[in-house]
């Protein structure tokens, strides 16, 4: 390349950075002029497109637009002095991808200026925005985030809240629930347990395997599969050789399909059946009927809360689809949380921070009071029966069905 | 003389683009620090690839390793080293896998390249999973956007003096002669494997760095989140849109790609693939060459044809 | 006094296939030999073998004394082999004064710097393309690429240059500037084998042939004697040629 | 312990080696890398679903609306994106490079198109998800089903590409582009009809594939790789080595996750792949050179 070349391609660069330049001088500016408002302006990114958008398209998405038509079918939010103010939202992809949604999250506070984000789906993606929702002063109430260092990020970040538990909640639950079923005499004292190789299986089968243990279980079969698998014939002829009563395994929705196939084809239908995230989707039921029954998994509803059955037609009714059985209830809660701490406290967002840290709250999951920063309150163990997905533990808690087992086998 | 002159004028450039944030909200820090990513990203992707004609698909393979040293290392090493490490760990892999490939060519470079991001991945999560028996990892360093950012724009400034450098040094001259004939190229006395190996290393150390610095942003790490394919197909169309085998090439197409990119999720969210997909197909019909090619080629007097657009068009 | 280039029992396997089968020759200090022979007879897969674009089965070539049949081309090539190749082969996207540069800056020598562009210069203007540096090789006619290709191989001033066909597809004209100037690379000492088809430049330039056929040598020894071997005319008639 | 391994590894295998043979074709004889193969597959997961949900249509009977709907779409492709790069392209090198970029591109069109009309969410529907013993080893009959399908069109093509005269057409423009015109033979119609059939086989596989697993619209690229890595080890446009790569791949990750370790079956698969790419990149029936 010549000089002049050179130099004439180095000047057309200078102009490019130039015009980004002028495009991000735009950014330092900002809307203002919060005076006269005409609406409350809520923000958010999930991923709409990319790996993650089969979880966010279930639990997070349809959620959040449930509820802001809730919200502006009814006048829009209820604010102190009783007046009214409808919900505009700004929503954007993060694609899929931490920086993404890191940049998504500044954009919304720094540039859109928005009164309060809604957090993204997924634990990884929740930690990422943490730090600058701290920052810029945004509460950040993430549900799709199971984390057992909640406590830790509640200090870090004290504006976060944690409504989904920790791995270990729902391992210790499920081991306490077992071991009253091997006490009755519906389950031997072995178990077989599989776990997917991603953060959150990794979580709960840390857990589970020391609880487990302690609860005077025996470990026959353990193994630890990698996300892409879609076959599982091997590891269920392996689960069903051993003399084992429990299967469980800690996957993710399309293995938690598949596992449900498949055991049905291989007529492996032991006495106490656990399966991971994906049990508690309507599509679950839709594509293995009555089968479903007595299969346990994370989550859970009371049957009988009127609020839950309400926000289930509601959801059917605009979605298009049921909610699924575990953290939709809680998203849309964390939504009419949100929605109720602004109707005591208006829009300060630390005022609105406070309040949810110490309120208490009319929910479609019921009251609920946060303990620091945490929902401790929830459903850690679920169970098919007659056709719903039900809370079975903590077994003491109101509205708790008992665990049916064994399982009846396949049809 | 120019190439003082334009010196200078980087120098003022690079200046500017550095005091820059003190003037920017949050969100303009934010998309400085993914603009000044992916510059850096392409630039280093057209530094082996440009010349050599080889395309790469391993970008997030080692912005990957970056990541995840930086996510194993960064609470019991000071940083400084922590990224020399992340250094020696991509350096290390990209000689092992560019002995093991460089005689590979065309579309099963390509293939291979693709299939070795996976590989990585599964043997870290394989390797987390059984023997530290976790997966996510948390990064809490007291870093900021704007830390990050200059941070960027450091290695943006080495990268580019990089490709300055080489593009005017024998291996520069190497390099282009083995992209047009390998076999020329060795009987001319081209030690034709170490050149590649040599490019192909600076050019992966360069991307593990890239990840190294920008993770402690993303707080929480885990193979999924790193190794995601995407930033290796989006390094390459932004390179290949600009010119990869122009010094400024990559960060012309870089730049404006990533506003664009911006500009499409913020508004289109729920068409953005589609409106992305489009955007690529039409940048490999109508501008293979990249931007600056067809400009030059726009004022270049009818019926001189640069080199790189004979031999797309012309006889093989 | 040992021979320059030293070909001994060199053979070369391809699958079933036997290219070349036991071949020796040898070419002194300063010497133009022809390697003749119809096509397919083995005479680039020899040469392929001397300037290490393949391996030989078995068999040894040597330069100087030195072993280089087993190492790498660009090894070769810094030991003083250059070649030039049946079928053009310019580097597109460099210009005409970067393609000789980069056997400069890589062959024997290792020129690299401003007295790199004077030397290819030089070299260019040897060829008889002075001041054409700065052009694209896709604006040379063929003969230029030719010529471009001859300073290529002569910058990396070569103890032996390999001349594959370099003088085919040339017209008369064009044809006698060859052969002047392949006789004044003689002149300066330089040995060349040259693998060619044109009967009057093989006259002209060699003093020695050796003929190949079906991977042998059957003919070796003085031009003149070499191409009224009643066993040469026959091959070369057998295989269509006059 | 063996045989059950053999045979789920086998059945697995056919999933592979079905949804392997569509890219074959279509890389083998039309020379572009489709990088969008796992997008139309399920693109087709969806046209079934439709049509099992909506229309109560059997998916067997989807086959005959689904699979010739691929071909047409495809042809169609063929004609609007691939056909203009193949006529600039100066040599197979370049095709190939340029045919991954721009059907990179085509992925996120129909990626896109997909999530625009069905959403992100996991989608399913049940069908013959019933057992068949087979030598004593229970498998469900779908999964056959895709084993079936594969060795059915696999040996039917196999049989028409190596004894018909438009079979030999194909191959020899898969063998020697360029001196395909010399006998008379249209490269360009060649090409696209053998990137329509591919088109038309990843239909198949997409049916198939979705009466026994859950999927959603962003899934497609693990599908690609899938058969990128069965026609590598089978060697590019060699149907008889998509067929037994993707069996054989069945039975590395079944016996992998038998004797060794489940956590190492995508682990090893890559391995083979990388290992076999450096090592022998046409692959175990891939033409040599």
């Amino acid at each position: 390349m010549s000089q002049t070349v050179l130099r004439r391609a180095f000047l057309r660069s200078v102009s490019a950075f130039g015009a980004a330049a002028l495009f991000l001088s735009a950014m330092s500016e900002g809307a203002t002029a919060q005076d006269d408002r005409t609406s409350v302006r809520i923000g958010y990114a999930v991923s709409l497109s990319g790996a993650n958008a089969g979880g966010a398209g279930i639990t997070t998405i349809p959620n959040y637009r449930l509820w802001v038509e809730d919200v502006n079918a009814a006048g829009g939010l209820l604010l102190p002095d009783g007046s009214r103010l409808p919900i505009e939202v700004i929503e954007y992809d993060d694609r899929s991808s931490s920086e993404e949604a890191v940049r998504a999250v500044e954009r919304l506070a720094t540039q859109d200026e928005v009164d309060f984000i809604l957090p993204p789906w997924g634990t990884g993606f929740n930690l990422a925005i943490a730090p600058l929702m701290a920052r810029a002063g945004y509460p950040q109430i993430a549900v799709t985030a199971v984390t057992d260092r909640a406590p830790e990020f509640v200090e870090r970040w004290p504006s976060s809240f944690w409504l989904l538990g920790g791995g270990a909640d729902y391992s210790t639950a499920l081991a306490a629930v077992m071991a009253e079923a091997r006490d009755a005499g519906a389950i031997n004292n072995q178990v077989a347990m599989i776990s997917v190789a991603d953060g959150f299986g990794i979580d709960l089968v840390n857990a589970a395997r020391p609880a487990l243990a302690e609860a005077g279980f025996e470990l026959v079969y353990d193994e630890v599969f990698p996300v892409g698998t879609s076959d599982f014939s091997t590891i269920l002829n392996e689960a069903r050789a051993t003399t084992a009563d429990s299967f469980v395994a800690f996957s993710y929705p399309p293995h938690t399909f598949a596992l449900m196939q498949q055991s049905q084809v291989v007529d492996y239908s032991p006495p106490l059946f656990y399966l991971g995230v994906g049990a508690g989707f309507p599509v679950f039921q839709n594509m293995n009927a009555e089968n479903v029954e007595g299969v346990m998994s994370l989550g859970g509803i009371d049957p009988n809360n009127p609020q839950n059955a309400a926000y289930r037609e509601r959801h059917q009714e605009v979605i298009g689809a049921p909610a699924d059985y575990w953290a939709s209830v809680i998203t849309y809660s964390s939504l009419q949380m949100l929605q109720q701490a602004i109707e005591r406290v208006g829009l300060d967002r630390e005022a609105v921070t406070q309040e949810l840290a110490t309120g208490t709250f009319e929910t479609a999951a019921g009251t609920i009071t946060l303990e620091n920063n945490q929902l401790r309150d929830l459903w850690w163990v679920g169970q098919w029966q007659g056709g719903t997905f039900v809370g079975v533990a903590p077994t003491d808690r109101e509205g708790a069905s008992a665990p049916q087992l064994p399982k009846p086998g396949w049809n | 003389m120019s190439t003082t002159v334009a010196f200078i004028l980087a120098a003022a450039a690079l200046a500017g683009l550095a005091v820059a944030p003190l003037f920017l909200n949050a969100y303009g820090i934010g998309l400085l620090v993914g603009m000044t990513g992916y510059v850096v990203l392409a630039s280093a992707w057209a530094m082996f690839s440009g010349p050599t004609r080889y395309v790469s698909l391993a970008t997030v393979a080692f912005f990957g390793i970056g990541a995840y040293t930086v996510a194993v290392l960064s609470e019991t090493l000071p940083y400084p080293l922590v990224l020399l490490c992340a250094c020696a760990i991509g350096l290390t892999v990209a000689l092992i896998v560019g002995l093991s490939t460089l005689r590979l060519a065309g579309i099963y470079f390509v293939i291979f390249t693709f299939g070795l991001a996976e590989l990585i991945r599964q043997l870290v999560t394989w390797y987390e999973v059984n023997v530290t028996g976790t997966l996510g990892r948390y990064i809490f360093l007291p870093f900021e956007g704007i830390h990050i950012y200059w941070q960027l724009l450091a290695l943006a400034a080495v990268t580019l003096l990089l490709s300055w450098w080489i593009s005017r040094s024998r291996l520069g001259l190497a390099l282009r002669a083995v992209g047009d004939d390998e076999v020329v190229a060795a009987h001319a006395g081209i030690n034709v494997s170490r050149a590649k190996l040599m490019l192909f290393a600076l050019s992966a150390t360069i991307i593990t760095l890239v990840g190294a610095i920008q993770a402690p942003r993303w707080v929480y790490v885990e193979p999924a989140i790193v190794f995601n394919p995407t930033i290796s197909f989006l390094t390459l169309i932004m390179a290949l849109l600009g010119g990869a085998t122009r010094l400024w090439g990559p960060a012309l197409g870089a730049v404006p790609l990533f506003l664009l990119f911006e500009w499409l999720s913020a508004n289109f969210p729920n068409y953005f693939s589609i409106i992305l997909g489009i955007f690529f197909i039409c940048i490999v019909f109508f501008l293979p060459q990249g931007v600056l090619a067809k400009i030059e080629g726009l004022r270049r007097p009818a019926g001189k044809v640069p080199p790189e657009d004979k031999e797309r068009s012309g006889a093989a | 006094m040992s021979s320059h280039l030293q070909i001994t029992h060199l053979r070369k396997r391809f699958g079933g296939l036997v290219a070349v089968k036991d071949v020796s020759f040898d070419v002194a200090d300063g010497e133009v030999v022809g390697l003749l022979g119809p096509n397919g007879s083995g005479k680039t897969t020899v040469l392929n073998m001397i300037s290490g674009a393949l391996l030989p089965t078995a068999g040894e070539i040597t330069l100087r004394g030195v072993r280089i049949s087993r190492l790498r081309p660009d090894r070769i090539a810094r030991h003083g082999v250059a070649r030039t190749f049946q079928l053009v082969r310019p580097l597109p996207s460099l210009t005409v004064a970067e393609n000789v540069l980069v056997s400069l800056a890589f062959g024997r020598f290792k020129h690299w710097g401003p007295d790199a562009r004077d030397l290819a210069e030089e070299k260019l203007a040897f060829v008889g393309l002075g001041g054409r540096g700065g052009e694209n090789v896709a604006n040379l006619t063929y003969i230029d690429q030719k010529r471009m290709e001859l300073a290529r191989a002569l910058a990396s001033e070569p103890a032996l240059l390999l001349l594959d066909e370099w003088l085919a597809g040339l017209t008369p004209s064009e044809l006698q500037i060859g052969i002047d100037l392949v006789r004044r690379l003689q002149g300066a000492g330089m040995s060349v084998l040259l693998v060619e088809h044109i009967m009057d430049a093989v006259r002209a330039l060699c003093a020695r042939c050796v003929v190949m056929n079906a991977g042998e040598i059957i003919a070796h020894g003085p031009t003149e004697t070499v191409l009224k071997d009643p066993g040469v005319v026959a091959a070369y008639l057998g295989d269509g040629h006059a | 312990m063996l045989i059950d391994t053999l045979i789920t590894g086998l059945v697995a295998g056919g999933t592979y080696a079905l949804v392997a043979m569509g890219l074959t074709i279509q890389f083998g004889i039309s020379r572009i890398m489709n990088l969008a193969h796992g997008d139309t597959i399920i693109a087709a997961c969806f046209a079934s679903f439709i049509l099992f949900s909506v229309f109560g249509l059997s998916p067997i009977l989807a086959l005959m609306i689904v699979v010739p709907a691929g071909y047409v779409l495809s042809d169609a492709i063929y004609r609007l994106i691939m056909r203009p790069l193949v006529a600039r392209a100066p040599n197979a090198g370049a095709l190939e490079v340029d045919s991954i970029l721009v059907t990179f591109g085509l992925l996120f069109v129909i990626q896109g198109v997909l999530l625009v009309a069905f959403g992100g969410n996991y989608t399913g529907y049940t069908f013959l998800n019933t057992p068949v013993d087979l030598f004593g080893t229970i498998v469900a009959a779908n999964r056959l089903l895709a084993l079936f399908l594969a060795l059915v069109f696999g040996i039917t093509l196999i049989f028409v590409l190596s004894r018909t005269r438009w079979g030999m057409t194909l191959r020899a423009v898969s063998i020697a582009p360029e001196n395909a015109p010399l006998v008379g033979i249209d490269i360009n119609r060649a090409a696209r009809t053998a990137f329509a059939l591919g088109g038309a086989l990843a239909a198949t596989a997409g049916v198939v594939v979705s009466m026994y697993q859950t999927f959603t619209a962003t899934i497609g690229v693990i599908f690609t790789m899938k058969a990128l890595i069965v026609v590598i080890l089978g060697g590019k446009g060699s149907l008889t080595g998509a067929l037994i790569g993707g069996l054989l791949l069945g039975l590395v990750e079944t016996f992998v996750a038998a004797y060794i370790d489940p956590g190492l079956t995508l682990a090893a698969t890559y391995t083979i792949f990388l290992l076999l790419l450096i090592l022998r990149p046409t692959g175990f029936f891939g033409q040599a050179g």
